[in-house]
């Protein structure tokens, strides 16, 4: 297996670089502390322990969402994942957007505070870059067959660093009481008559104005529009006209979603499922996939390179592409399945509240994007956009 | 009054006061003792700022009983599911326990270097005071952000991360400068005289710290615990960051459940605080015979 | 009287070295302990993380990329040329002072009125409410506003209701959300704080102050406020300090063009994971403060007084 | 009781300050010694060095034979009565005066405390207030308890730092003859500090007066009121004329003096020479009035050498005393107070024409090289305050 050699030297370039140095202002440091505040804290996992298996005081450790998504994760995925196989595992909530500076330094010091994380697209690809998961060999997938294509994220050498484990779209979300008739298009967010009444996402990367706008309008011509500065420049200028309608511009989805229940907004970009969820605990709101198509991206499963138990890790991600832990994870959360639709055992109600017109009418964001331009583009963005 | 009735340059701040307080004895014997204070648009505008403190907790304490799956003002109905939820989900627990370990961890630290720091400052003939006190106010001068990443790139360097101590300790430092601040005011302003007299009385500097000067400033140095206790309790960003992954306290697991909404367990957590705030306070000036008095 | 009490009993003091061991050691050694513990813990737990801070900010950063250990003085550059991030310096510096000063204006009668209150329950009740507001987290208090604020809220409906307003106003997301989210957030720090200094002075004071002529404004303004100068300076730095620092509030009751120097600073070193730039940030914001808290230091003659007190007790 | 020795003590503040410049003193077993001064003299500063709550540049304490200089304040046989009283404002009265016992090492029983306690409220005369606190307390009965703290461990010294410059007039006087009381019946060696130079005379057996660190004088409150060694002492201690001039000639203990008013005769202990500036300093008590009804011969020789005339502008009664204000012909302004006993046909009122006069005896001449400005007359504004109300 040449592939894994490289896998190999990462994971023993990790483990050996721990010099003496680092051991003794470690210990000297953390006797200094414990004696200075008299609290032990529970011991830091050290690496260049010995590979083994996770244990029930050392399980594996998996980085999710938390509130309703984990313990919908909970129940499907990582206690049927130990049932199962028996390995403990053990899922820890995470603000996983801003979780990337977290893993980085923890990678660098050699350390694992999660095995296996699920991520957003810009999320993956910049630890990719940066070195931050472990790249492994096709075959320690065995369902890997089942996975659609484009939602296995590869390194150089075919290698794989990530595998999609649930999908999201992004969506118009109104609430009927407060707007007669849902709203349909991404162009209504461009429609004047909703002055301040709407609501966005603000970060570029997450909110995908600039692909929403380049989709659109017929002046753009998709992707491609988004490849130069000058030609993003003018579908920032198109974007910089929803200004006067977004009363709201949100970070975090539940910062939006008080708001649209509450009906001090009209209607907002909205992932699908968490809609869906809104509406079925009794949420006035209706979500639309828009004409133009709803945005969809994928959250992939990765395993980050220091882990002890690379193992156990890739065989956690192989039971999270199972086809009933997907169909399970769709029916609860509304989240879109990576598996192919034949593998799946989906109602057709079910599938078309996910997939809408299917995930070939969806926008998918280019999401190299707001990493190679991003600091052009956030400054460009607060400077226009947001301004 | 000449220049030669104010003191002896010699005795101690606050002798003036003292000389005042006998003349105002005095006055207030002579004047019945009366405090007229508030008037009508006074006592107006104190409602109003009481009303600005307490209406918010009103609306906390009515969407707290919401039998809705959402923050919902008002609420439609009564009921106490979400402290039900609060108070058996063992996740709940466990990041409420951490985070009060936490807390208290970290206003003890904080509570201890302002302390020792203010006592430096003001009571030992040390040169570089105002440098002292600018190195004591510097932490928090440092946004939580980055100081939060700076924290977290330290405790990898020397190889503590994801522990409660780190913390701890990242609170305890990062807040230190409110104690520092509140006793050094609490020194500056209280009359120093006291502790000579109790050191002339045979007290030892430890013995005068205990029994005179720790008990005039008391309610300062509370004061201080209180703030960091609170400050830390409250802190999402920092705590996030040096959390490592594994240790969730209260503010790391309500922003880690923002995609699927603000649950009301929140304003459970919160209604339960201030009813564990009001226990708390209610025993310590029980116990204590009044800290702010 | 003198034989009397030198008869029997001798109370007199013992001078003899009898002292505890230990006792005896820490007093030798209080001065270097009660300076080197805090010296050190901050040393340890402050300067090094603060040094690493400022290399970080001059560590270059690839687009795309983590940092790498280098040397550029790029993000300075940008700090400089980009009028951004002067321009969110200066409105989280503008509205950091105004909460501090709306937190004085509030809590300063608050506390006020608390120190003079003759009944101690109803002191005791009116601080427990008030400390207890400080256990809310931000994300709540936040969203107990926009419940307050927002176009179908508590104060739109109310000022329909009495015909004060004929369409509702749109107050959250926006500077007066953001304002009050601030100053309530930050009031309680302000009361204790002052409350605690007013304390402190003896209401005789301002009784001889009225006694003498003054009327209540008066002695307000000449007795009370420049006894509680010290509290009143530590009330508005603690609350300055803390508004610069605030994070959520401002990102929950703000418009983006509102967002505080640290939710960018955030926004830098999170999402677009530009630690070194969020640090420069951090330096510039630092010592644009340590330049605003030194002059307001020595603006209310506190740095004199403290050069008066450094003598100690002389009389020389 | 202990003896208190100070030997070359000099406390320099900073690199140049110098608050107390190389002074002796004995105070002796039992002796209530008050040290006097205007502010900023280093009256307190030589207090608080005693108490052990200053570092001494240089010197030595002793007590008894015991050296103390390097001792800190709490291994300091002494107990201090503070200016602001220092009382701990959140102890009840038996709390504070039971401090003392309560921190020392060795062990009291509760009953000898409590004993204790009672003891010394008894001797101050408050008994029963245990239970106050401070706050509660008016000013007097504050100042007691600090008294009464600072004696219950019987301390070697008593050191005094102003203690009754708070109270009022009334309470002061009181509280003058109370403290004078308790330290003659303990017998307990005191150093008092003030800078009422009245409180100085009637309670001291021995008054040091000191000028900018340095002693001007140390001598009974009679020496040092009758035979001021400066004209700073004579300033300092009572009312005093002061005639500027200088020496014309003189002999045996008297010189001729040349000011503003004439030729003035004035004993002088040292020897004067001719042209030296002198103020010829001359108590309100030693100069007699006359109502000046005619314009006859002013100066009939002998021991009336010293004579002018001048104009009523003001009489005070003072109990006692009556005190006038008379504007002389010279231009100069004069203190002049007479028994109010000393009946007189027709009383002096405001306006009369009187003659003034001295004997060269109660006129003292002494270099003037201290004084810069030239204060005719210098009235204590405090006592102008005092009697004035």
């Amino acid at each position: 297996m040449p592939s894994t050699s490289s896998t190999d030297r990462a994971e023993k370039r990790a483990r050996t670089t721990t010099p003496t140095r680092r051991r003794f202002l470690r210990s000297s440091v953390a006797a200094g502390t414990l004696a200075a505040t008299g609290l032990a804290g529970c011991t830091s996992r050290i690496v260049g322990s010995d590979d083994q298996s996770p244990s029930e005081s050392d399980p594996l450790k998996i980085g999710v969402y938390g509130g309703v998504f984990k313990e919908v994760l909970d129940g499907a995925l990582v206690e049927p994942f130990t049932e199962d196989s028996g390995i403990p595992a053990q899922s820890e909530p995470q603000s996983i957007g801003d979780a990337m500076v977290k893993l980085k330094q923890a990678v660098d010091a050699g350390e694992a505070p999660v095995d296996v994380v699920v991520v957003a697209p810009d999320a993956r690809i910049r630890g990719t870059d940066m070195g931050t998961w472990l790249n492994y060999s096709p075959d320690d997938i065995s369902r890997l067959d089942a996975v659609i294509d484009d939602l296995v994220a590869k390194g150089d050498q075919g290698d794989i660093v990530g595998i999609g484990g649930f999908g999201w779209s992004l969506n118009l979300t109104t609430n009927t009481e407060v707007m007669d008739q849902p709203l349909t298009s991404w162009k209504d967010l461009w429609n004047d008559q909703y002055a301040s009444q709407l609501a966005a996402n603000r970060l570029p990367g997450d909110g995908f104005l600039l692909d929403i706008a380049a989709h659109t309008f017929d002046e753009f011509n998709g992707r491609d529009s988004l490849r130069t500065k000058e030609d993003i420049r003018a579908v920032m200028e198109r974007v910089t006209e929803v200004n006067p309608q977004i009363g709201l511009w949100w970070a975090q989805e539940a910062e939006a979603q008080q708001p649209l229940r509450e009906g001090n907004i009209g209607a907002t970009q909205m992932y699908n499922d968490v809609s869906l969820v809104m509406k079925e605990k009794g949420a006035p709101v209706e979500t639309r996939f828009p004409e133009e198509g709803g945005v969809l991206n994928f959250g992939s499963w990765t395993i980050v390179r220091t882990t002890n138990y690379p193992d156990a890790a890739k065989q956690f991600v192989d039971y999270a592409i199972r086809s009933d832990v997907q169909t399970q994870i769709t029916e609860q959360l509304y989240s879109v399945p990576t598996i192919g639709e034949s593998e799946l055992n989906l109602s057709d109600d079910l599938y078309q509240k996910v997939y809408g017109p299917g995930p070939e009418a969806a926008i998918r964001p280019y999401n190299r994007l707001y990493l190679e331009k991003e600091q052009w583009l956030s400054e460009q963005w607060k400077q226009t956009v947001l301004s | 009054m000449g220049d030669d009735r104010l003191p002896d340059g010699g005795t101690v701040r606050g002798s003036d006061r003292e000389r005042e307080r006998t003349r105002g004895g005095l006055l207030r014997a002579l004047t019945g003792g009366t405090v007229d204070l508030p008037g009508s648009i006074a006592r107006l505008y104190l409602g109003a700022c009481l009303a600005f403190i307490v209406a918010p907790i009103a609306i906390i304490v009515a969407i707290s009983v919401t039998p809705e799956q959402f923050l919902t003002f008002p609420p439609n109905g009564f009921s106490l599911r979400w402290f039900d939820e609060v108070l058996s989900n063992a996740d709940w627990q466990l990041a409420l326990l951490n985070s009060l370990v936490i807390a208290a961890g970290a206003s003890v630290i904080a509570a201890s270097i302002g302390l020792s720091l203010a006592f430096a400052i003001d009571r030992y003939d040390v040169r570089y005071t105002s440098f002292l006190r600018g190195i004591g106010v510097l932490p928090i001068l440092i946004p939580p952000v980055i100081i939060g990443v700076a924290f977290m790139s330290y405790f990898f360097l020397i190889g503590i991360s994801g522990t409660l101590l780190n913390l701890v300790v990242a609170h305890g430092v990062f807040y230190s400068p409110f104690s520092l601040v509140l006793i050094s005011t609490g020194l500056d302003e209280m009359d120093r005289s006291v502790e000579e007299a109790a050191m002339n009385l045979g007290a030892t500097q430890w013995q005068t710290l205990r029994t005179v000067t720790f008990p005039i400033i008391r309610s300062n140095v509370f004061s201080g615990v209180l703030f960091a206790f609170i400050l830390s309790l409250n802190e999402y960003i920092i705590a996030f960051l040096v959390s490592g992954f594994t240790v969730t306290t209260v503010p790391i697991k309500i922003f880690s459940s923002l995609r699927y909404s603000y649950s009301p367990t929140i304003a459970a957590i919160s209604v339960l605080y201030i009813v564990l705030t009001t226990a708390v306070v209610a025993t310590v000036e029980y116990y204590t015979g009044g800290i702010w008095n | 009287m003198a034989g009397e009490t030198e008869t029997e009993t001798p109370y007199t003091r013992d001078r003899s070295e009898s002292s505890g061991r230990l006792r005896g050691w820490l007093n030798d050694r209080s001065e270097s302990i009660v300076l080197g513990y805090p010296l050190a813990m901050l040393a340890l737990f402050f300067a090094v993380p603060l040094f690493l801070l400022i290399a970080t900010s001059f560590y270059p950063k690839p687009s795309g990329e983590y940092y790498q250990v280098g040397f550029t003085l790029e993000h300075y550059r940008r700090l400089f040329t980009v009028p951004l991030y002067f321009r969110r310096l200066g409105f989280t510096v503008a509205l950091s002072m105004a909460t501090a000063f709306g937190c004085l204006a509030i809590g300063y009668p608050v506390a006020y009125t608390l120190a003079r209150m003759d009944s101690r329950l109803r002191r005791r009740v009116y601080i427990t409410t008030i400390v207890s507001t400080m256990w809310l987290t931000y994300i709540i208090r936040s969203y107990a506003w926009t419940v307050i604020l927002s176009k179908n809220g508590v104060l739109n409906e109310f000022l329909l209701t009495i015909g004060a307003i004929d369409t509702a106003l749109s107050l959250t997301p926006g500077i007066w959300a953001l304002a009050i989210g601030m100053t309530y957030v930050f009031l309680p720090f302000a009361i204790l704080t002052l409350y605690s200094s007013i304390n402190n002075i003896d209401p005789e004071l301002e009784e001889a102050s009225k006694n003498l002529g003054a009327d209540r404004f008066q002695t307000f303004r000449n007795v009370t406020v420049p006894l509680s100068k010290n509290g009143i300076y530590s009330a508005w730095m603690l609350v300055f300090i803390l508004a610069l620092g605030a994070y959520i509030v401002p990102r929950l009751l703000g418009k983006p063009a509102q967002w505080t120097l640290p939710v960018i600073i955030g926004n830098q070193s999170l999402n677009n994971l530009n630690v070194p730039f969020g640090a420069a940030l951090s330096i510039a914001m630092m010592v644009v403060v340590i330049v605003i808290l030194v002059a307001g230091y020595e603006l209310l003659g506190l740095g004199s007084e403290e050069m008066a007190g450094a003598g100690g007790g002389t009389d020389g | 009781m202990s003896r208190i020795e100070l030997d070359g003590l000099t406390k320099v503040y900073g690199s140049d300050v110098v608050a107390v410049d190389d002074i002796d003193l004995t105070v002796k077993d039992g002796e209530f010694v008050t040290l006097v001064g205007p502010s900023g003299c280093g009256k307190t500063t030589t207090l608080r060095c005693i108490a052990g709550f200053e570092t001494v540049t240089d010197g030595r304490i002793a007590m008894d034979d015991r050296e103390i200089t390097a001792e800190p304040p709490y291994r300091r046989d002494v107990g201090m009565v503070f200016q602001s009283f220092a009382l701990f404002p959140h102890m009840t009265v038996e709390e504070n005066v039971a401090y003392g016992m309560r921190v020392a090492d060795r062990d009291f029983s509760d009953t000898e405390v409590d004993d204790r306690v009672t003891e010394m409220l008894a001797m101050i005369e408050l008994p029963g207030i245990e239970e106050r606190m401070p706050s509660q307390l008016s000013g007097g009965q504050q100042q007691r308890v600090a008294l009464a703290r600072a004696l219950a461990l019987n301390p070697g010294a008593l050191l005094l730092d102003e203690p009754l410059a708070s109270l009022d007039e009334k309470l002061r006087k009181q509280m003058q003859a109370e403290l004078s009381r308790i330290q003659k019946d303990l017998g307990v060696t005191t150093v008092f500090v003030t800078h009422n130079q009245e409180e100085a005379m009637t309670m001291s057996d021995r008054i040091v007066v000191l000028n900018d660190g340095e002693f001007e004088q140390v001598g009974s409150p009679d020496t040092v009121y009758h035979e001021p060694e400066s004209i700073f002492v004579a300033d300092f201690i009572g009312k005093a004329n002061v005639f500027r001039g200088s020496v014309t000639g003189g002999e045996e203990g008297v010189v001729d003096v040349d000011t503003d008013t004439g030729v003035l005769k004035a004993t002088a202990d040292d020897r004067l020479d001719a042209g030296t500036d002198v103020g010829v300093v001359v108590r309100p008590e030693g100069i007699s009035l006359e109502r000046h009804e005619t314009e006859d011969a002013i100066g009939d020789g002998g021991t009336r050498a010293n004579v002018t005339a001048g104009e009523v502008n003001l009489v005070q009664m003072l109990g006692g005393t009556v005190e006038y204000r008379v504007y002389t012909d010279a231009g100069t302004e004069l203190i002049v107070t007479t028994q109010a006993g000393e009946q007189r046909a027709t009383p002096i009122e405001r306006g009369d024409r009187v003659r003034v006069s001295f004997a060269a005896e109660r006129a003292r001449a002494l270099s003037i090289e201290s004084i810069v400005e030239n204060r005719v007359v210098d009235v204590r504004p405090e006592i102008e305050a005092e009697t004035g109300s």
